[in-house]
């Protein structure tokens, strides 16, 4: 600990874009307490699963879902062994503030019924991990069928959440931490976490790292409980692999 | 057939209707404020020109999301259309093209006001000596002088239209048949593991379509060029 | 009527660069020839005639219409003077056609057409088979007679001719000034016309205004003024 | 100062650098490209030509992939510079400033081949008969009477490069300092709760240094006008 | 030595459109007039000398040196040519100035500068005040002039001139032609001289080349072939 203090590392984080609040928190208390410096660079995980096949010189890789993580790692790109789930999220029912509609999330609820012909804001259902979710909870749910058609897909959760907080539709699914910070919508309902793949934001160590200790370092803070603190204010969950 | 879904085909031909609707739509705009700047003074002239650059400078997605402020359904702009005409952009093709049309017009504005720059005005005096009043001027000289600016204007609007893509999702989404063009539909194959193949097919398709546009706009050019002026 | 009132009463004063236009004259009906050396300011004058160019300060009466007058703020656009000018350097509109050129006046001024029957300019000019050619593909004399025929066509009020006939061969001169004769006798048009030609000056002006460097040197007849 | 963070001055000098190297490294070969198009005749022209529109017609990821693609660390074009000069663009500002630059490209091509499309070729000729070569030709005669448009060209390429995003941030990634620009610095903020307030600020400094480059070529351009003809 | 050959070898076939221009002729020394009504070819076979144009036939031999052979397939660019042309419609550059202008040829051929000293060409030609300004601030018998002075100070093995003094007063012509005098006889260039006008053409002529419709019509002196 005395020998990182007097000479600084620099580790590079690509990281979801989602990320980017609490982890530009966590990397300013780090770096407070060692003096090692975080550089983080956010985008869209498929794009930085790309930049890391191309030899990115990240050190961490923060990823949204587990698709592009399974990925780069069949790639071996990642240090397998230094993988962790790391954190959670919950999938959310969100509607305008003003909006007085209650509904409740069951199986076959009457969802289509609530959106009238106003449509449902999602991510991508395709490619955009909360999009994913969001579809496999509505089939789950029995309800998928009924609203395919209505939904509109965004590029990512928060054009999704913008929707929904211009009143452009009347719900949205999106997640809890999202809806958390936008004044402009509420929760309708919590989808219940068996109802879909577990949300989970995988980390890991980049098989290109040139201080993998360093990196590894940042990943043991981030299981740390200064290190979740900024996670766990912005609403994600922290998961049991994380393990204090 | 050529392997495409039904979506993708839908897709497609979205595509087409909304670049086309947008670039002719944004034509006698993009014609009159390319006139306005490049002829007449005006106070906050300058203004004027810096807001319609706007869509170029701004990142797409910002864009989008000042469409969806002003034109989405509780917009300010979006009410008063839904209220005088019961029209609506939102979450339709008509949204898509107007997206397009935005992002497009300061390449085409561009390309118009050079035009109109570089053209010789003594011949729209010599029509005004022949009784032509400036309504009549500028239709039938100062506009068929500016012809290869504005069809080069056209074509560059209508190419940006094709590939536009982060404003109109964020503004009008990305709904099979009714706002998904080629471009977004590429974008959500990128975002999955192993859509590569699948993504370039498509950017292949509007490589091709613009291709097609870029040859009829090269032989309407060169017919103008025919006819304006004989160099030998 | 018209013909009791000078057709034309021209004052003003311009300045462009180091040149100062400072002239005044009145003409009468017929053919008034501006007659002066190169850079005398001939051209700057049928401009602010024909509106195409302001003046500092000056008045321009044609045919007792107030075109411009500086003092009361008239300043009337070029479209409502119906003006019919040669330029110098033709000014044909490189996108039309031959026809649609010479036709290009007269579709706006056809509610009096008073101008010379079409058939009749486009065969004493001698411009008759070049009706559907493009400009681009003319002689210099073949715009030159173009653009006479052009201004002919739009059936002016007066006529300001620049030069018109340089650059013509002596038959197709002689044969064209008979032309513009007509202009000035049958259809009783006043005209303006800058040449550098003497015999043009003898046989068509019925008054000179001898300019120089900007100003008036002498008005007087053809005969008087050519000889001194 | 401003209430900007050190990394968002970062972002803010980092895109004024990546914008203006982006246009005037493109400046040259545009010229080159839109004279080769406007004037010679060769095999094959009209595929150049569709090329070099590409980078309009795709969405900006997919040019963004594919320049990872091809001047990535792995990619050919990539490891022929590291091998040859030691030089890479691989996250690099420098990677940034090419992607801006090849995105920037059609629109100054078009600008430029606009211009020159619209010049009197006679004069070309008269400066011929004087004894100038072609390249003194286009040095003393074409290139200064298409002045307009290369301005134009310039800046349209400059107003895109600082607005470029999808092609950086999937080619050079968005790292702070190093290829963090001022719209994947937006990005970023409009990614996360509560950053929409931070996303505008940035806006509007991209707005605020269009606006001034918009002046400058303006009174340029005034210039220009006002030495090649006056109109009376 | 070159005074002993033709000075120019001229023979031409070319059709545009409807025109077939079909011209063949020798000039000595001196200066050879090409006269002919409007559209008879005189500025296409001026172009086919300086190469601006290419014949669909022919043959261009100046001072021994052959410029144009179709069927030896030689065409010698037009900036290798050392011809001066003087364009019909000046074709002065618009960017740059007076000065600049006349001094562009001058600058590509100063390793021979046989040209006439560029202070005499500017006083005869009365343009020494406008060397600051640009071609848009000029009347037309100025550009004129300067086009003239750009083409003389060029220093041209040859001179082809189209109608260079159309448009000027007869003071300045006189003055003018007493310049082109000199250029023929003091510095011996060939011209190729281009004009409607009879007096040019008797004082200038050497010969006189006489055009009509594309084809020659009569080749002798001046003095004969004006008279008929
Ligand atoms: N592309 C074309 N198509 C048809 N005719 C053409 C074309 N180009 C030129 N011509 C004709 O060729 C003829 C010769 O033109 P040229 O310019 O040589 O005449 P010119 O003797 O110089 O006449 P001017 O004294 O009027 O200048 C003209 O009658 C012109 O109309
Ligand atoms: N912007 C300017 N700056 C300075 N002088 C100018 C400007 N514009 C025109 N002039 C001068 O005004 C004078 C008059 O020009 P104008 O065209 O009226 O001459 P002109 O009598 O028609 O001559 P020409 O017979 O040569 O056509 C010329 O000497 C010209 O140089
Ligand atoms: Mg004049
Ligand atoms: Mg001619």
């Amino acid at each position: 600990a005395e020998a990182q203090k007097t000479e600084t590392t620099i580790t590079t984080v690509f990281a979801a874009a989602s990320m980017k609040t609490a982890l530009d928190a966590a990397a300013a208390a780090y770096q407070k307490s060692t003096g090692n410096k975080i550089v983080a660079s956010y985008a869209a995980s498929s794009a930085l699963a790309k930049q890391l096949e191309q030899g990115a010189p990240a050190d961490i890789f923060i990823c949204a879902d587990l698709d592009w993580m399974n990925y780069v790692d069949k790639e071996k790109l990642i240090k397998e062994e230094t993988r962790v789930n790391m954190f959670g999220n919950r999938l959310v029912l969100i509607a305008p503030r003003s909006s007085t509609t209650s509904i409740k999330i069951e199986k076959g609820f009457g969802l289509a019924a609530a959106l009238g012909d106003g449509r449902l804001a999602m991510a991508n259902v395709k490619s955009v991990p909360a999009g994913k979710y969001g579809s496999a909870a509505l089939k789950k749910l029995g309800v998928w069928d009924a609203v395919e058609n209505k939904i509109a897909q965004a590029e990512n959760v928060r054009a999704a959440l913008a929707f929904v907080a211009q009143g452009e539709t009347p719900f949205g699914v999106v997640y809890k931490t999202d809806a958390d910070a936008e004044p402009k919508v509420k929760i309708v309902g919590v989808f219940p976490e068996d109802t879909h793949p577990p949300i989970v934001y995988p980390v890991a160590v980049t098989t290109g790292s040139k201080n993998p200790a360093a990196a590894e370092a940042f990943i043991n803070y981030l299981k740390t409980p200064e290190g979740q603190a900024a996670f766990t204010q912005q609403g994600f969950t922290i998961l049991k692999s994380a393990g204090r | 057939m050529l392997g495409f879904s039904p979506d993708e085909w839908t897709a497609i031909f979205l595509s087409l209707r909304v670049a086309t609707v947008a670039t002719l739509v944004a034509l006698p705009f993009a014609i009159l404020a390319a006139y306005a700047l490049a002829r007449w003074r005006f106070p906050g002239k300058i203004l004027l020109d810096g807001a319609l650059h706007l869509p170029l400078v701004m990142p797409p997605v910002v864009t989008g999301y000042l469409l969806l402020l002003t034109f989405g359904k509780q917009g300010p702009a979006g009410k008063l259309l839904n209220d005088l005409f019961g029209f609506s952009f939102s979450f339709r093709w008509t949204g898509a093209a107007l997206a397009c049309g935005v992002m497009g017009f300061p390449l085409m504005l561009r390309a118009i006001r050079l035009s109109f720059d570089m053209i010789d005005r003594r011949l729209e005096a010599a029509a005004g000596t022949l009784g032509a009043s400036p309504g009549w001027r500028f239709l039938l000289v100062t506009l068929p002088l500016a012809l290869p600016g504005i069809v080069v204007g056209a074509i560059l609007c209508f190419a940006k239209a094709l590939g536009e893509f982060g404003a109109t999702i964020t503004f009008v989404s990305n709904i099979p048949g009714e706002t998904q063009t080629i471009p977004s539909a590429i974008y959500s194959y990128i975002q999955v593991p192993g859509g590569d193949a699948q993504a370039l097919r498509l950017t292949c398709v509007s490589i091709v379509i613009a291709m097609a546009a870029l040859i009829v706009s090269e032989i309407l050019n060169r017919r103008i060029h025919r006819k304006i002026a004989v160099f030998e | 009527m018209t013909s009791m009132l000078p057709s034309i009463t021209f004052r003003a004063r311009q300045r462009r660069g180091d040149f100062v236009l400072d002239v005044a004259f009145e003409g009468g009906p017929g053919l008034t020839a501006l007659f002066g050396p190169s850079g005398a300011g001939k051209t700057a004058i049928l401009n602010i005639i024909a509106g195409t160019q302001r003046p500092d300060a000056g008045l321009v009466v044609v045919c007792g219409r107030i075109l411009t007058d500086t003092d009361a703020g008239i300043y009337l656009p070029p479209h409502k003077r119906r003006v019919g000018l040669v330029f110098q350097d033709a000014q044909l509109f490189p996108h039309l056609t031959v026809e649609q050129n010479i036709k290009f006046g007269r579709w706006f001024t056809r509610a009096d057409n008073t101008a010379p029957p079409l058939d009749l300019v486009t065969s004493v000019l001698g411009i008759g088979h070049l009706l559907k050619r493009r400009p681009a593909t003319l002689s210099g004399g073949e715009k030159q007679r173009v653009a006479l025929a052009r201004a002919l066509l739009s059936a002016p009020r007066i006529l300001l001719m620049d030069e018109p006939l340089s650059g013509l061969d002596d038959a197709r001169r002689i044969e064209i000034m008979g032309l513009i004769e007509r202009v000035r006798d049958e259809f009783k048009i006043p005209i303006i016309y800058v040449t550098h030609t003497r015999d043009e000056v003898r046989r068509l002006a019925t008054r000179v205004v001898r300019l120089n460097a900007g100003r008036v040197e002498a008005i007087g007849k053809a005969g008087d003024l050519l000889d001194s």
